[in-house]
Formats: structure tokens, C-alpha cells, sequence
């Protein structure tokens, strides 16, 4: 069945018309994702690779049915094209734009309580449900569909350890970067619980990094409500501490996030832990 | 992006938070020229952007000219943590009869901002958070109103029984606030908060301070970016900030160039695992244009340290044959010759690998293999 | 049963030590309403007429379970005391103050949302359900524990129509003063279904006046929802448009929320609308 | 609180919303200094705080200093709506090419601050919403946000078509989002926003403005307070609000004095019901202070319109013979002779009503009793 995205994905691109916006909006079609419409105020009414393009999300949505968005958009507009997707009441949103400041996300996760909309991101990689669909800027070829579920806070990281899944030909049933920022939308929990309830997911690889708590959390909700294997990577054992490893959110402030925390955490929880990313062949051999 | 105490100090007083009466020197002469209009005894404080200065001997107190004068001597051009002090803080004292601590940051797990406070102030907090949790007393700011008065009073009874000194208290922490969000902080923070007597009224003042910016909010901030002492910062750090490449700088002789963060800590990590040792994190981003891939070596290979580099590169749109013939421009431009690995996987990796058959470059065909060789090209 | 208030109102009073809360106080107590516990920040550690003051609300309800507030602080500290005792958890909290500006108010409400405490006013006369708990400033006289529940934007004119109903031997179940201003936590609607849902109540006497929209959306909400008999007051047929008549609440502003309209829309909703406070009486003796 | 056009301008421009180039004259002389700097044709437009002005003859357009002289000679001094016009307006005018209407106000119903904007500017925009409502496009503002720029651009592409019309539209909609917010206001209005050429850029600019700020919030911002024009304030109203009483001049022969907002107005309803003209709204609250009643009487009975007065008070935590008391102090200090009948209801009826026994005011026991007994008093 997949998560998050899927055959029914209907796709705004937002900042279709920049650089990035246009080039992953063809490599995303030729994956085969419904990219319904794109969103460039001012744009409106012209077209890339034959997507209409809209001055406002509203009216994408309105004429299109968009049910998700990508935010391609510089930083400095990613806060209100995020509020402007909520807004439509789009679905999913998965914010690709990197360096939106920390208070900006702050204010957007409280304006997002207790609505509908879903935002992965920001500093995501994106979605892919290898087969089915994929909104991101993932590379198609480090993916194949499968019963895999993984889920990261890193981008290429991701693609290094789904490409030894896909050789060894257990597949992917969905990855999804949650972002490599301090304040996200969606966190490891959310994406387990999703995989947990998903029939399509047998085992999941959570890829996580220093900085934060989010994994301890993932670890204790295991522990409580996890059935299927899951098996965990940290990355980070080698960095100092308060330095920001390239990632905003990569960083042992106070000495709280450090690498070695994250994965005692996991092995109170009865995660796998691998160390070396070609290790998850073997590991998931095991029980696969 | 951090900024001295001294310049936290003038945003303090433009905040309305009382600091001690205080100037910055330079050098000794102008310090003994800013002592005039001071009381003494003086307390010299280095200026530097790291902690533990007043374990170095970087604070000390003055009770007239001639000592200060000796402090100061001592104090300017001292290295602390591998920084030299370069302007010395000239304060007046006064007699502090209770340290606290109070900072605002960012909560990762409450997705918001918090108000930190604690009795326990003048140490380090991150330890007293360890040791006695229970000396720690956090507030939640909620991030559409700021910090509300009665949460402040919530906190202030809990620190003083003085209603004046809670009125203090509130004064200072919504102005901390006001800090926070009007200049995107990552870190406000007074510690010590110290509690002294005037005219027989206890009072509170910020005798540190601490400003921590959120650097992607830095662009809507210009004078705070102004701020910047590029100085002070590792000048290879420096440099790779220019080319937009993410580097920081270790103490191993394995160099690394890697696209992405994340993947950039596992060789980092990798490396560590199979004996050797991380030269740097070095994060190249998505794109391979070969002048990034110059910059990125050349940094690299300044480090005498260096003895080997690892090039790990999971290509999806980035183009492998892209990368391996920057870097083969690179090496020449450059003059390298010191031994390269490169392991290059995903889009055009078999036309990169066509590219380096005849070059000195030895081809790796996964992270492990890569980090293998790597490690037996530097012991070879 | 009475609504809002009872026999277990555990009262907090913030604002306690002013001219205004300690009078009212006593008051409040000599009614049998449980005050257990004033605030006044500075002043925590003493007491008025018995009851212990708190610096905090929060040390206020720890000490004593304190589950209703009510605020007789100035104005301009009015919407500090409110989000302390929402932030303190009181179930209710009725404010009395008067002249919070408008666009505190906004803020306030989007705050409330989603949370667990009900607001009543600003700028409200308070809650009596006579015989068992007074809240407010309403003087005691003019009440009789009954089986008429009032609701009102207004004080004196309350007192006024409610004296007839007591005088006449129906009583009250409950009376609630919601508040004279543009923007209050508990409207029309909100009491029309709690008194619907309350069996001690039997009929309903809504008190409206110029401004706003709030009797035009009961009038709704009745016709809809409501078996109970219900009777309209409106005060202001003779104001004049754009001149605020003492409530800040109380204005025809852009020629709309006149008296005319609300009666109307009342005559429509099948409300019995009296004229003059005494032909209540008369009225509430066809249904009862 | 009202503003004037030429006062909100000001604002409107320390926020960068444009407006026409313009000056303030307070006189023909300072007009035709004024005028020396601007470009003819100018628009002289009366200042007052009430609508209606263009009708009332208050806008003229001068083509030459001749035109102008005798716009302006006919302006100062002319009477709108019981105002007299003390100043005028002198502005450069523009070629419209279009008119608009955007405003912020509050919205009771949605309990949040609204922009409404509309294609039909230049009207009365309340008519506008009661016949075409659907010309009408309502955004509701966030409060914690403030207007988010897709919000404005989603109206701005209803109204034009043009891109760089909908970013001036979104730059001027979040500068008086600012003004709204930041000096608590309950109405910010341009009326019309025109469009107009130069150098075949099209443009919006402001060509009037409106600012009402909220009562209860003059207390924070002492430089709008500051700008309140108490000679265009009826009189009476004036010295009731320093006396803190609350009261309303209407244009009938009964006053009433009456103990709360919606027990006055329900009082002026009924003596009208009963065939009388109430003289007034008064709300004298909750104190029954001699004083406050002394004042209310004199504010009352100096409306020469004033036949009789109707006292109703409800009394409650007011004393009724208190009131009494002060009735028949104010009466003496003040000289009234008017019939006079007061219904004094609650704590203390009767000690009220035994203090009236031998005073010529009449006793009533209800409200209706009291509003027949003051008609009948009037019309004798």
C-alpha cells in the first residue's frame, strides 16, 4: 500500500518556474507522479513540460485537484508558501527548501495544530513509494518496490543504504526524508506509526543522526507500540560537539544529541543497529 | 553565529536589562584610558568566543591601576582553546550575593522556545541539568504570544521572595525574550544573574552574556551580521563557507569529500571504524560543478595534516563522470599528489570509473572498500 | 441544575486585594459561594476576609483546587490573568474587567481554542445561580433560585428583568452576564445550549442590544436546536448609528447590528420579544 | 477614535503607502504657500471627522491659484454635518484610471481582524456590501500571523491582472496590516485605492484614509491619543467623559440618567415607546458618587432641548438613597428647576424614597411608571 504517497498523489509543484522546481518536476513525471500543477506567482498561465502553472495555490488546487504539494521556493518564501498550501487545505505538503530559520518553523508547526495537513520537510530529500510515486529529488535508481519502510533525516545517506535493499531485492515499500532541520513537521514517530499500520511494510530502517532527541523518542515508541523489525543507523559517532554538521539540525548542543545516546537508546528498544550501511543486507536476511 | 559579551552586553542595555559599568579595550593603552572613568576594583575579562576563559586565567579582578595594568598585559594576546584574546572588558564589580541562571533557547522536543532558570547560576548549566535536574526550571514560550508576565512571576517565586526582585525578574526575562524573537537568537543567556544591594535594595543585573544567532535568519539582520568576527573563526572554515561548501575542520589525516551530510558523518565515521582518522567533515552539497570540487581539495590538502583523501560520492543527480573529471582538474590545478581514492556510485558511475583508469586516482566500488583503501593507501 | 456554576464552584478570586475584589468578595461569600483563594501577585501570604492569597493562580489552585477564576484586575493586566488561568487549567473563568482592547481579545480567543477553559466576558456583570453560587457583581436581591435561565450582554437591565421573574415566583435557574464588549468568550449560542440541556431550566430569557451579530445567530441556533420557550429583550431602537452606547460592544458601525434587524430576526425564530421589562412577567405566564 | 485624512496620510506614509503629494493648510494664506509647491490641477479637499464631504460641496479641484483661492475661501469655515471645517487638504491630483476599496476592521462574527477589499472603490462600501455583496472579498488575518503575503496575492489576482499591480497590492494591504496591529486600531481604510500611469508603469496609490483606533487601547499609544481633536467633539460629550460619565447627546426634550449601558438604552427606548423623545443617553456606571451625579444633571440640563428628567437606577451595589442624596445636592448646588422623577429601585428603596417625600421630585416605582410620569411632566 505504501505511505504518505502513492498512485492517487496529485502534485503542485510550488516554485515550478526556479531551477530546481523545473528540473525535478521532469524527473518526477518521468517517474510517473501525477504532477497536476505548478504554482509561480506571476507565471500564470504559461506552462513547464506542459503543467499548468498558477499564480496561487487556491486556484491550482480549484482548477487541478492537487491533493500534495512540493515547495521548491527559496527559504526566504518557503514560511509563506507553506502557510499558503495550509491554507488551501492541501494534504501533503513536503518542503524541500533548506534554511528556513528555526523560529519561522516554530511558528509554522503551532499555526499547523489541529489541521489537516500533513508538512514533511523542511530540508527534506522528499517521498518516493518506488513504483508508485515519488516527490522529492531522490535519485530513481537507488529504489524498487519492496516491504522495506525507511525513514531519515539524511538525503544521500538514504540513497546509500535503500540501494544495498534494492540489490539485495527486498525493495522498498516507502522512504521518506524527514529533513535534516531542528524543527520539522513529521518526525520518526509519525512515519513508524504509519508504517507499522502499512500491510506493504515488513521491516523498517529508521537513519538517523546526531543532534536532538527525535531518535530516543523513536526508540521508546518501539518499545511501546512496534511489532514489525526494525533495524537503526546513526550517523555522527565522529563529530564533535558544537559544531553543525552541514545539516541545521546536526549538532551536540550541550552536550545532549550525541551519536552514542541515539544508539543505547536503540538497543534498550530491540533495534538492529548497523554500523556500516552495507551491513542491512545481512541484517535484514535475517529475518526476511 | 556567536557575538562577545561585550557586544551582547550593548543589545542588553538597548533591551533595558542592567549590565555593570563597563567599556572594551583594544589594547593596554586604551584600557588604562577607559579605567579612568571606572570605579575600581575592575574586573578584566578576555573576550573570546569559547567557554572556560576564566579557567585559562582570562577573568581577572583589578583593585587599582597598577594591577590592571598587569592584567590586562597578561590577558591580551593569550591563547584560550586555540584562540588568541584580542580586546579585554573592563567592568566595575559589584558584591554579588546570589548567582542565578537564566537563558532562552530552542526546545527541539517542544518545538519551541523555553525560558530556562535556575537558582544555581555562575556554573556550567548544561552540568547542573545532568547532576540536579530538579534545579532547573523550564518554561514553555508560546511562540504567537512571547513570554506572558505571569510566567515569569510562575518562575520568579519560585527564585526570590522579594516581590521587587520578582518584578526585576520579569522585566528581565521579557526583554530577554524580546531579544530572542526580534533578532532570530538560537541562545539568549545571563549566567550569572546576580542578585547585589543598592541603597539597602536588592537588585538584579547581567554580569555575562551570551547571544547565539540562528544563521539562517542572519539575512534579515544585517547589523547583527556585521557583527561577525571572521577572525576568529578557522580561516579553512572560513574559506569553504566562500566556495558554499560545508567543512569542519578535525585533527585526522584522512580528508573527506562527500555529497550530503549525512553521508559526509558515516565515511567520517567509517573511517574511525576501520582504524583511521577523520581530517574534516566536508559536505560538497548536490551540486558537482568542478570549481567547488577544486575549492573543496584545495582546503583540504592545506591541512598538513592530510596525507590521504576519500572521495565518496552517491550520485543521483549529481553525475559521477561530472565529479571525476572535476576532480581530476582539480588535482592538477592544484598540484596534488597525495593518494585519492574516490568511490563514485549511481548516475554515469561506469563512465567515472572509464575517467580514472589511467589516473592516479584508485577506484573503490562501495563506502567500506573506499574507507579500506583509503586507510591502506596512507599506511602503505 | 443549574449550568456554569454551582454548590462545587471553587472560586479564585485574581485581583483579590483591589478596592473592587475585596468588596466583591465578601459579597460573592456572604451569598455561600466558595472563594477559596485570591491572587495578587506581591501579596501572596496574607489574606482577605479569611481567604489565603496567592501570588500565582498556578500556587492558588495547587493549595486549594480551585476550578473557577474571576478577574477583577485593571483593564491592562486584564489578559495577563486571563492566560494564567488558562494556563493554570480553571475550568471557568468569568472577567469582569472592562476597557481590554479589542485586538487583545482576538488574541485571546484564537488561544483558547482547542483548550478546555470556557471564558465569560470581558466586560460581563458576572454568574449568579441563585441559592447556590454567585459569581460576579450581581447584587443578590434581585434573584430567586427558579426555572428561568437568563442571558444577557448587559448588567443593570439584567437586574431589572430578572427582578420581575423573581418578583412574579419563577425564579432563576441560572443568569449569566456575558458581556458588553465586541469580542467575548461565551455568546449567545453557547449558553442557549447549555440551558437547553439543563433540566432546572424550563425558559429562556436572552437580554440583546445594538451591535454586532450575536442575537441574529442565537435567533438561529433556536430556530434550529432549541424546545424550550424562549423571550427576547433588545435594548437601543432609539440609538443612533456609529455613536458607541457606553459598552464598547454596543454600536451600529457600517449601518448594520441595529435593533430592528435582531427583533426581526428574533419575531422569525419564533421568540416571544417583550417590549418593556415589567411584560415579562405576563408573557412567561402563557407557558408556565 | 477618529483621525483626519490628512493625520492618517502621515501614517500611511512612515508605513510606505503611498499617497498623493499633499500639504495641509490651516488657512487661505498658508493655502496659497502651500500651493507654490505643488502642481496644479489640486484637489482642496475639507477636513472633517465625518463622511459625506464630496456631497456636502467639501472637495473641490482647482485648476489655477485663481480656482484655489476661491475653492479654499469656500471651504474653511463651511458647516458638514454640524462640523465647521477648519482646515484643508491641498493635494497634487493624479489621472484615475480605476478605483478600489481595501479596509481592516474587525469582524464580531469571526472574532479575528478582516482585509476587505473590493473592485468597486470610491463608494460607500457598506452600500457596496448590502447590494453586491458579492463584489465584496473578505480575508479573515491570522492574529498570531498577521496578513501572509499568498493571502493578499489571492485577492490580488481578483483585482488585476497585472503582477506587478498584485505586489504593490500585497506591499500596501501588509503595511496597513502594520498599522492595524501596531497601533490597535478598529478601522484602517483607503477609499478609494486608485490606479493610475506613470511612465506607462500602472500604479496604486492612496487617495484618502481612514483610521479609527480602539478606545481601550489609546492608553498604549500616547501619539495617536495625542492627535484627538476635542473642538470637533460635541461639547457635552467632552465634559461627560471627564467627568467618566458615558453619555450620548440625542435630539429630544427627556434626559434620563440612568445606572448601566443597557438599562439606558432600554430607558430612552420606552420613554420613546411612550410617545417622548429621550434627550440623551447617559450611563452614570456604578458609582453613585454626588459628584458624578452633581456632573450629569449639569451636562444634562445645560441641553437647552431638555424638558424634564427621568432618574432610573437599579440599584445593586449602587445605594438608592445614596443616589437620592446626590440627586438632591446637585439639584441645589445647580440650580434645577426642571420636573424631575426618579425610580430608584433596590438597596435602600425605601430610605430613597423617604428622602424624596418632601422634594419636588416625583417618586415612580417602575420603569414604565417613570417614563409615563416624566411625559406626563413634560407635557404638563
Amino acid at each position: 500500500m505504501a505511505i504518505l504517497i502513492n498512485e492517487n498523489t496529485k502534485l503542485v509543484v510550488q516554485g515550478i518556474t526556479g531551477r530546481d522546481g523545473s528540473f525535478h518536476t521532469q524527473q518526477m513525471m518521468e517517474y510517473g507522479t501525477k504532477v497536476v500543477a505548478g504554482v509561480t506567482p506571476g507565471k500564470g498561465g504559461s506552462d513547464v513540460n506542459g503543467v499548468p502553472v498558477f499564480n496561487t495555490v487556491r486556484q491550482a488546487k480549484e482548477e487541478t485537484y492537487a491533493n500534495s504539494s512540493i515547495i521548491f521556493v527559496p527559504a526566504q518564501f518557503a514560511p509563506d508558501a507553506i502557510y499558503e498550501a495550509v491554507d488551501a487545505e492541501i494534504d501533503l505538503i513536503v518542503c524541500i527548501a533548506e534554511g528556513i530559520p528555526t523560529l519561522e518553523m516554530v511558528k509554522i508547526l503551532t499555526f499547523l495544530k489541529g489541521k489537516k495537513t500533513r508538512l514533511v520537510g523542511p530540508n527534506s530529500a522528499g517521498i518516493i513509494s518506488p513504483g508508485l510515486c515519488k516527490v522529492g529529488i531522490l535519485p530513481a535508481l537507488a529504489f524498487k518496490k519492496g516491504k522495506v519502510g525507511v525513514v531519515s533525516r539524511s538525503g544521500t545517506l538514504t540513497y546509500e543504504i535503500a540501494s544495498h535493499i534494492t540489490k539485495a531485492g527486498y525493495g522498498e515499500s516507502t522512504v521518506i526524508g524527514i529533513g535534516g532541520d531542528p524543527i520539522i513537521g513529521t518526525n520518526f514517530v509519525d512515519c513508524l506509526q504509519l508504517f507499522q499500520a502499512d500491510k506493504q511494510t515488513e521491516a523498517i530502517v529508521i537513519i538517523g543522526e546526531i543532534g536532538g532527541t527525535d531518535e530516543e523518542k523513536a526508540a521508546d515508541f518501539i518499545i511501546k507500540n512496534m511489532t514489525k523489525p526494525v533495524f537503526g543507523f546513526i550517523a555522527g559517532q565522529t563529530a564533535p560537539a558544537d559544531k553543525r554538521m552541514g545539516h541545521a539540525g546536526a549538532i551536540i548542543a550541550g552536550g545532549k544529541g550525541t551519536a552514542k545516546e541515539k544508539i543505547q537508546a536503540f538497543e534498550k528498544a530491540g533495534i538492529t543497529v548497523i554500523y556500516e550501511p552495507e551491513e542491512i543486507t545481512d541484517k535484514l536476511s535475517k529475518v526476511m | 553565529m556567536k557575538i562577545y559579551e561585550y557586544q551582547a552586553k550593548e543589545i542588553f542595555r538597548n533591551y533595558n536589562i542592567p549590565t555593570s559599568k563597563e567599556k572594551i579595550a583594544f589594547s593596554l593603552d586604551e584600557a588604562k584610558s577607559v579605567a579612568k572613568n571606572l570605579t575600581f576594583p575592575i574586573v578584566v575579562k578576555a573576550q573570546v568566543l569559547v567557554g572556560g576563559r576564566g579557567k585559562a586565567g582570562g577573568v581577572k579582578i583589578a583593585k587599582d591601576i597598577n594591577e590592571l595594568e598587569s592584567h590586562v598585559k597578561s590577558i591580551l594576546g593569550m591563547n584560550i582553546k586555540g584562540l588568541t584574546v584580542k580586546k579585554v572588558l573592563l567592568a566595575e564589580t559589584i558584591k554579588i550575593e546570589a548567582e542565578y541562571y537564566v537563558g532562552i533557547t530552542i526546545d527541539r522536543e517542544k518545538q519551541s522556545a523555553v525560558l530556562i532558570s535556575s537558582a544555581s547560576g555562575g556554573m556550567d548549566i548544561e552540568q547542573v541539568a545532568q547532576t540536579s535536574p530538579e534545579k532547573i526550571l523550564t518554561i514553555v514560550i508560546p511562540s504567537f504570544l512571547g513570554l506572558k508576565p505571569f510566567q515569569s512571576r510562575n518562575v520568579g517565586y519560585q527564585l526570590f521572595n522579594d516581590a521587587n526582585l520578582v518584578n526585576n525578574f520579569i522585566s528581565i526575562t521579557t526583554n530577554l525574550t524580546r531579544i530572542f524573537f526580534d533578532l532570530d537568537c538560537s541562545l539568549v543567556e545571563i549566567n550569572p544573574l546576580a542578585l547585589y544591594s543598592v541603597n539597602n535594595e536588592k537588585k538584579l543585573i547581567a554580569v555575562d552574556a551570551k547571544i547565539v544567532f540562528d544563521d539562517n535568519a542572519l539575512f534579515k539582520h544585517p547589523d547583527m551580521a556585521a557583527l561577525r568576527d571572521i577572525e576568529s573563526e578557522e580561516p579553512s572554515e572560513v574559506q569553504a563557507k566562500k566556495a558554499d561548501l560545508s567543512y569542519v575542520k578535525l585533527d585526522g589525516d584522512v580528508g573527506c569529500v562527500v555529497n550530503g551530510a549525512g553521508l559526509a558523518m558515516a565515511t567520517m565515521d567509517l573511517i574511525k571504524r576501520h582504524g583511521g582518522n577523520p581530517a574534516n567533515f566536508l559536505d560538497i552539497g548536490g551540486s558537482s560543478s568542478p570549481e567547488k570540487m577544486r575549492a573543496a581539495m584545495k582546503i583540504l590538502t592545506a591541512d598538513k595534516n592530510v596525507k590521504a583523501v576519500l572521495v565518496n560520492i552517491f550520485g543521483g543527480i549529481t553525475r559521477c563522470d561530472d565529479v571525476a573529471q572535476g576532480l581530476l582538474w582539480a588535482m592538477k590545478e592544484e598540484n596534488i599528489a597525495l593518494p585519492i581514492v574516490a568511490r563514485l556510485v549511481g548516475t554515469n558511475q561506469d563512465k567515472a570509473k572509464a575517467l580514472l583508469t589511467d589516473s592516479p586516482i584508485t577506484f573503490a566500488e562501495t563506502m567500506t572498500d573506499g574507507v579500506k583503501k583509503v586507510i591502506k593507501a596512507l599506511k602503505g
